[in-house]
């Protein structure tokens, strides 16, 4: 698929996709509809549509449904099918592709799976913030703003990976975080679609 | 027609491999630049370095010589002795200032239009960044009598 | 300034040429051109009005020479030379200019490539001026012919040359002849026996005065050209006098050698180390395997010679190099199944119960290790349930990218088989376009939904003995996606069929660089044309047959082989062949006798008279590559139609726009 | 061997097991790690998933500190297979689209970097240890097999996968540790599930989907009567060892398999003490599991080798493992 620049029209829904993908080359064009990514996936029972049929929804344009369906985020990038797929396509990378577009349109709120977006927003917050991550306030702050319960349910491990020693109180802060948060400042001004 | 600068590329294609997968892209309608002119040589072993220096004498601001791959040539090892030829012309042309990109050597199987439809897009896209040759400016006279003398033996047509 | 008529003739090839190129244009321009003394577009001009255009031309306007700007010369430039030669010309005043193929069909910058339509047509008249008067070759054609493998394709080829009266060398690399086809039992659509069918035709190959069969032989050089080839054959030692093995096989019962056989039982079973492959083998002489021999490992046992009644064993036969000059030869050398052990999700070769498609032609067989029981590895157990996948190995860019073409009713007869040896169990086929193109295919297709193959169209993920769900315990579970429900599904089997596909020889390369001859990217030998000459190679008097030259199933390689027999019979009986008069010559009054050229040339054509100090081209072997001419110091070597002269005045005429040094280039 | 070394966050805290055993093996073995000076978070799973050139930029930052380290030849180990995946795959895109390189590579400038792809060679542990140290070397150091021992080596995603520019062990179907862990002597289990997934960060979007996914890994080692399985990746083994009680909730299982670093296995094989190799951190207690090394046990259903009947099919022969 050749998106040529001098194109007039507005892109497709495929074309977006396409171009929002870094390296801007998916093979997507070339999916058989063979089904080897959702017999592959981990998490496909699952998913609303597997990856071939969200496929299929992509080349047909049905934008709304594509990105509102939970199957990107049922994604657990284990690359199976990325591997096996006898087309080549850069599965994995599309439905990270898939879930920038559906936070950048808002549509995963209609999705089945629409607190891991979130998830994702507060880890990178804490990233942001001190330059890495940080499992307890992550777990804490994701949950209480998510699933109240769960905090409670979760205690016994939290408080295990703390007994442990595997847990932090306090996150690690990296030296130059203002050279980070320069860099990711710039990174998403440049970042646009891509 | 763009206003960019379009090089012109003489490509000399054997017979049997190269000149076929040129052919066998436009059967495929496999679209590449029109910047190379191809000359058909039986093998790109008859490929004389007089005729590489006669072309971009003659205005060429790029050449380019296809083979088959080694190991498949038709006439068993042409290509394996138009590829020692190459290096020894690359020597000379680099001496002159002549950049490598300019003269370049090509594998491509009969099979292989994409492949030699892709060589040509790459040579006519490092070329258009070089911009023109100017062989009678630049490495004539920078380099005086040197290259002039050899480019003498290459001879005009009416001349052999 | 030479003062040639050059007449230029520019085709529109409907709109092929026309829709990119201003042919018109083109036409008017090179009619302003020195020594263009007219130029035409047309149309066509490969009809015969366009051809009756030329020959018009020459009588009327006094042309001596003829430009073409049309499609490739690999296309048509037989065709104009004919027309030229019938307007009175020699055929070879005359030049094509590749306007469609590296122009009009590369590009839609109509400008560029008008531009260098003109480049390319300007080319061919500056060249053509200078083209020189030649005669083709004519060489007698030897009526032996070698054919390379005796499979079913071979065998054909074989038995339509040898009842045309025509000596046949046909080699083969095993045993015996029968290929493939020998392994299987039933033939898909119309389920006839595959040994019933076959054996016949192998007897008559065996039995034939017109056949020399030569098995367990490989071609080791080949030398000459068409009509005059000379083939060297190594005979590999059998261990067997052949002249006084009766084929009684006593020898072959009495080796306590087992070994697994895993050719032609596809691993599947056990041979001796002496051994014929299967019963109706041809020739029916066993070979020893010093491999595995008992006696070459430790010098005694000798069984097989002390109870051989004709004492045909012979433990000191050698190699034999044989060479036979044929004037043809057929390649008919089959193909190789994918190895499923590349695919380790499938576990073939780490779970038992997972079998390659070869391994279960074997054991349908009646003749086979099981008598044609289809069971679990552990031979007793009979699966209640089976699956097959299909496009094991092709249509993936991981292995192979091209469609096997029998895989998919090979495996629609398999599950035939299975329905009818086993009607109880069920049957899943997996796949991911039925493809079943063929006289009474779809038909077959139809018949097995009739007898309750499940379908499922879904490339399997993997095959895996890790039972989840409950009923998966002690099962191979299949993963697919069964996209037409969209869904995950898993389905527990007994038994695994990998529908392997059909791949080029490992060696397919080795033996094209041996013939001369094409390898395409996937092994497979490159035909003359895709479409009107698929037996026929680049190399003169060596046609392809069979697998060896794409995927095909029995049918299309019988067609083929006796298509390749045709060509050559046609060859034959011609006598004698017309062939390119591109051939390096030496000036012996140039030639300083350096010897440079003697050893460039790759088929010793060229010899030293080290008397007169000067080399000379033997033309019956010269190819033409041209490498000698380009490489002679001192200018002593001419190519014909392609002198020095004719492509130095090309390179001029392509540069037509640019050769003003000041003008910037377009 | 000098290289340098990127932990990542997870063994700062919850596989610091992983960081010390790694650290306590490294040494006797000539391994030198030099950890890179300030590093950050590669992004996990997450970041890709909101916004792509900080991403890429975030993960740039650390070859670029990488590349202008000396004396690290160029190299740098990560032992979380989601930090060398990262790292892997920036610098393959980076390479693959100069336009994503130089949008990086104009971030980057914001904090007075660069970052040229194809720089910085990025090498799993495991790689480092089957490849640069080799088997054979290893096993020289061996004073203390752990003979008897059944352990199941499970790999994981994305140590395998994706290929991008080619990977050490085969996708589909790995067995470097398989064969690292018979060097030590243990006795291996032929996981089927071994390249399968652990449920990644479905943990915390998905609990129940993740579960379902630690049970197969779980039930099947535990059909193979595995005794320990042995993990390369922190969230591997975070999800198999933190979330078994969890399963065995959900699911109403029993599963002890204690969930161990390869690291750690070449620490007790050296005769180092468990302590130093950060045993003890696990939540499945390993212990009663370790307490059988030395000890003969007797072959169990699993790996008894049932008898061939004499109409028994052969099988198809496997390559010999290169």
């Amino acid at each position: 698929m050749v998106v040529t620049a001098t194109q007039e029209r507005t892109p497709t829904f495929f074309e977006e996709v396409v171009s929002a993908t870094p390296g801007g080359k998916t093979n997507l064009e070339l999916c058989l509809q063979c089904g080897t990514c959702g017999g592959s996936c981990p998490s496909g029972q699952d998913m609303e549509h597997t990856p071939r049929a969200l496929f299929a929804m992509i080349t047909a344009g049905m934008k709304q449904q594509v990105l509102s369906s939970n199957t990107p985020w049922y994604c657990v990038s284990c690359y199976y099918c990325t591997v096996r797929c006898p087309q080549e396509i850069h599965i994995t990378d599309l439905m990270y592709t898939l879930k920038r577009m559906a936070i950048k349109h808002g549509y995963y709120r209609q999705s089945t799976a629409a607190d891991a977006p979130d998830f994702s927003q507060t880890f990178i917050g804490y990233v942001e913030n001190y330059g890495r991550s940080f499992e307890l306030g992550l777990a804490t702050r994701y949950h209480l703003s998510h699933h109240p319960l769960d905090v409670v349910k979760m205690a016994p491990m939290g408080l295990g990976m703390w007994r442990k020693g595997r847990m932090d109180l306090t996150p690690k802060k990296i030296k130059s975080i203002q050279q980070l948060r320069a860099i990711l400042e710039k990174a998403r001004e440049l970042g646009g679609e891509a | 027609m763009s206003e960019q600068f379009e090089p012109v590329i003489v490509g000399f294609l054997c017979n049997w491999c190269s000149y076929r997968a040129a052919d066998l892209a436009g059967t495929a309608r496999i679209k590449y630049a029109p910047n190379m002119r191809p000359i058909r040589v039986m093998c790109s072993g008859r490929v004389d370095p007089q005729f590489v220096l006669k072309a971009l004498r003659e205005g060429a601001d790029g050449v380019m010589i296809a083979g088959c791959h080694p190991g498949e040539c038709h006439y068993v090892e042409g290509n394996i002795k138009a590829l020692r030829r190459f290096f020894l012309l690359k020597n000379l042309l680099k001496q002159w200032g002549v950049e490598d990109e300019r003269v370049q050597l090509v594998w491509a199987s009969a099979s292989e239009g994409n492949v030699l439809a892709q060589a040509v897009d790459r040579m006519t896209q490092q070329i258009r960044a070089l911009g023109p040759l100017r062989w009678k400016e630049s490495v004539w006279s920078e380099n005086g009598h040197g290259p002039a003398e050899i480019i003498e033996k290459a001879p005009v047509a009416e001349e052999v | 300034m030479s003062e040639e008529r050059v007449g230029v003739y520019v085709c529109h090839c409907g709109t092929n040429i026309a829709g990119v190129v201003d042919v018109v244009e083109v036409a008017r321009w090179a009619g302003e051109q020195p020594n263009v003394v007219c130029a035409r577009d047309y149309k066509f001009m490969c009809s015969s009005l366009g051809q009756e255009l030329i020959e018009e031309d020459i009588k009327q306007n006094g042309l001596t020479r003829i430009v073409v700007a049309a499609c490739s010369p690999h296309m048509h430039e037989k065709t104009f030379r004919g027309a030229t030669q019938r307007g009175g010309l020699n055929p070879y005043f005359f030049e094509m200019a590749n306007i469609r193929e590296h122009n009009s069909w590369a590009t839609n910058d109509k400008e560029m490539a008008t531009q260098k339509a003109k480049a390319l047509v300007n080319a061919a008249v500056q060249r053509v001026v200078y083209h020189q008067p030649l005669e083709p070759l004519q060489v007698q054609i030897n009526s032996n012919t070698l054919i390379v493998g005796g499979g079913i394709a071979g065998i054909s080829a074989a038995l339509e040359l040898a009842n045309a009266g025509y000596h046949v060398y046909l080699v083969e690399r095993e045993p015996s002849i029968g290929g493939h086809m020998a392994q299987l039992d039933k033939t898909f659509p119309t389920l006839d026996c595959s040994a019933c069918i076959l054996t016949p035709k192998m007897v008559d190959v065996g039995q034939h005065p017109n056949i020399t069969l030569w098995s367990w032989s490989e071609v080791e050089n080949v030398s000459g050209y068409i009509g005059n080839f000379s083939v060297t054959v190594r005979k590999k030692a059998r261990y067997v006098n052949e002249d006084l093995c009766t084929g009684c096989g006593i020898c072959e019962e009495k080796c306590p050698r087992k070994v697994i056989d895993e050719v032609f039982e596809a691993g599947l079973s056990y041979r001796k180390a002496i051994y014929r492959p299967f019963p109706q083998a041809v020739p029916k002489y066993p070979v020893l395997d010093p491999a595995n021999c008992t006696y070459f490992e430790r010098g005694k046992c000798k069984a097989c010679q002390i109870l051989c009644p004709t004492g045909a064993i012979d433990f000191e036969q050698q190699d034999q190099l044989i060479t036979v000059e044929v004037g043809n030869i057929i390649l008919a050398t089959g193909y190789d199944l994918f190895d499923a052990r590349r695919i380790p999700q499938y576990g073939y070769g780490r779970l038992a119960n997972v079998f390659s498609s070869l391994e279960f032609e074997r054991m349908v067989n009646a003749a086979g290790p099981t008598g044609g029981k289809i069971v679990l590895r552990d031979g007793v157990t009979q699966p209640q349930s089976v699956a097959i996948i299909h496009c094991v190995g092709s249509r993936d860019k991981n292995y192979n990218e091209y469609c096997s073409k029998v895989c998919c009713m090979y495996s629609l007869k398999f599950a035939h088989l299975v329905h009818e040896r086993l009607p109880e169990a069920e049957v899943f086929n997996f796949y991911i376009d039925m493809r079943t193109p063929g006289k009474g295919y779809e038909e077959f297709y139809h018949r097995l939904l009739h007898e309750g193959t499940h379908f499922i169209r879904g490339r399997v993920a993997e095959v895996t003995d890790a039972a989840r769900l409950p009923g998966e315990e002690g099962k191979l579970i299949i993963q697919a996606e069964d996209t037409l429900i969209g869904r995950q599904r898993r389905i527990p089997v007994d038994m695994v069929i990998l529908s392997a596909g059909i791949q080029a020889r490992d060696d397919s390369k080795e033996i094209a660089h041996l013939f001369g001859l094409g390898c395409d990217f996937d092994g497979f030998f490159v035909e003359r044309h895709p479409k009107l000459d698929p037996v026929a190679t680049m190399t003169e008097g060596v046609m392809i047959a069979g697998a060896c030259q794409g995927p095909k199933d029995i049918p299309d390689s019988v067609s083929q082989g006796a298509a390749a027999a045709a060509r050559v019979a046609s060859l034959i009986s011609q006598g004698t062949v017309l062939m390119e008069p591109v051939r390096a010559s030496i000036n012996a009054e140039l030639c300083s006798g350096c010897r440079i050229c003697n050893n460039l040339c790759p088929y010793n054509a060229i010899v030293f008279h080290a008397d007169r100090k000067v080399s000379e081209v033997i033309t019956a072997l010269c190819q033409g590559c041209g490498t000698c001419v380009a490489a002679c110091p001192s200018a002593a070597i001419t190519g014909a139609h392609f002198t020095n002269q004719q492509v130095l005045s090309e390179i001029e005429g392509i540069l037509w726009d640019v050769r003003q040094p000041q003008a910037e280039p377009v | 061997m000098k290289y340098g070394y990127y932990p990542g966050c997870s063994l700062e805290r919850n596989a610091s097991a992983y960081h010390k055993s790694t650290m306590a093996v490294a040494g006797p073995l000539g391994l030198e790690l030099q950890e890179i000076d300030d590093w950050n978070c590669c992004g996990a799973t997450e970041y890709f998933a909101v916004d792509a050139l900080p991403a890429y930029a975030l993960v740039a930052r650390n070859l670029a500190l990488a590349a202008e380290q000396p004396g690290n030849g160029h190299q740098v180990v990560a032992p979380c297979s989601a930090c060398y995946l990262n790292l892997r795959k920036v610098d393959h895109y980076m390479g693959n689209s100069p336009e994503l390189a130089s949008q990086v590579n104009t971030a980057l400038a914001a904090g007075g970097l660069h970052y040229s792809p194809g720089t910085v060679k990025v090498r799993h542990l495991l790689d480092v240890f089957v490849n640069d140290l080799g088997y054979e070397r290893l096993a020289e150091k061996i004073t203390k097999p752990l003979t008897g021992l059944r352990v199941a080596p499970y790999y994981g995603c994305v140590m395998l996968r994706p290929v991008l520019d080619g990977t050490f062990d085969n996708p589909e179907y790995p067995n470097t540790m398989d064969t690292l862990m018979a060097t030590l002597g243990a006795e291996v289990v032929d996981f089927p599930l071994k390249a399968h997934c652990c449920g990644g960060h479905m943990t915390q979007i998905s609990e129940n989907v993740a579960l379902e996914l630690i049970y197969r890994l779980l039930k099947n080692a535990s059909e193979y009567d595995a005794d320990v399985i042995v993990t390369l990746c922190p969230m591997c083994q975070l999800n198999l060892d933190a979330y078994q009680d969890s399963v065995n909730k959900y699911f109403k299982s029993d599963f002890k398999i204690p969930i161990l670093y390869f690291t750690q296995m070449i620490g007790l094989a050296l005769g180092m003490d468990p302590i130093d190799l950060g045993i003890g951190k696990e939540f499945v207690d390993a212990r009663p599991a370790l307490a059988k090394i030395g000890v003969e046990i007797p072959v169990e259903e699993a790996a008894k080798k049932k008898k061939t009947g004499k109409e028994e099919l052969p099988m198809p022969r496997m390559p010999v493992e290169g």
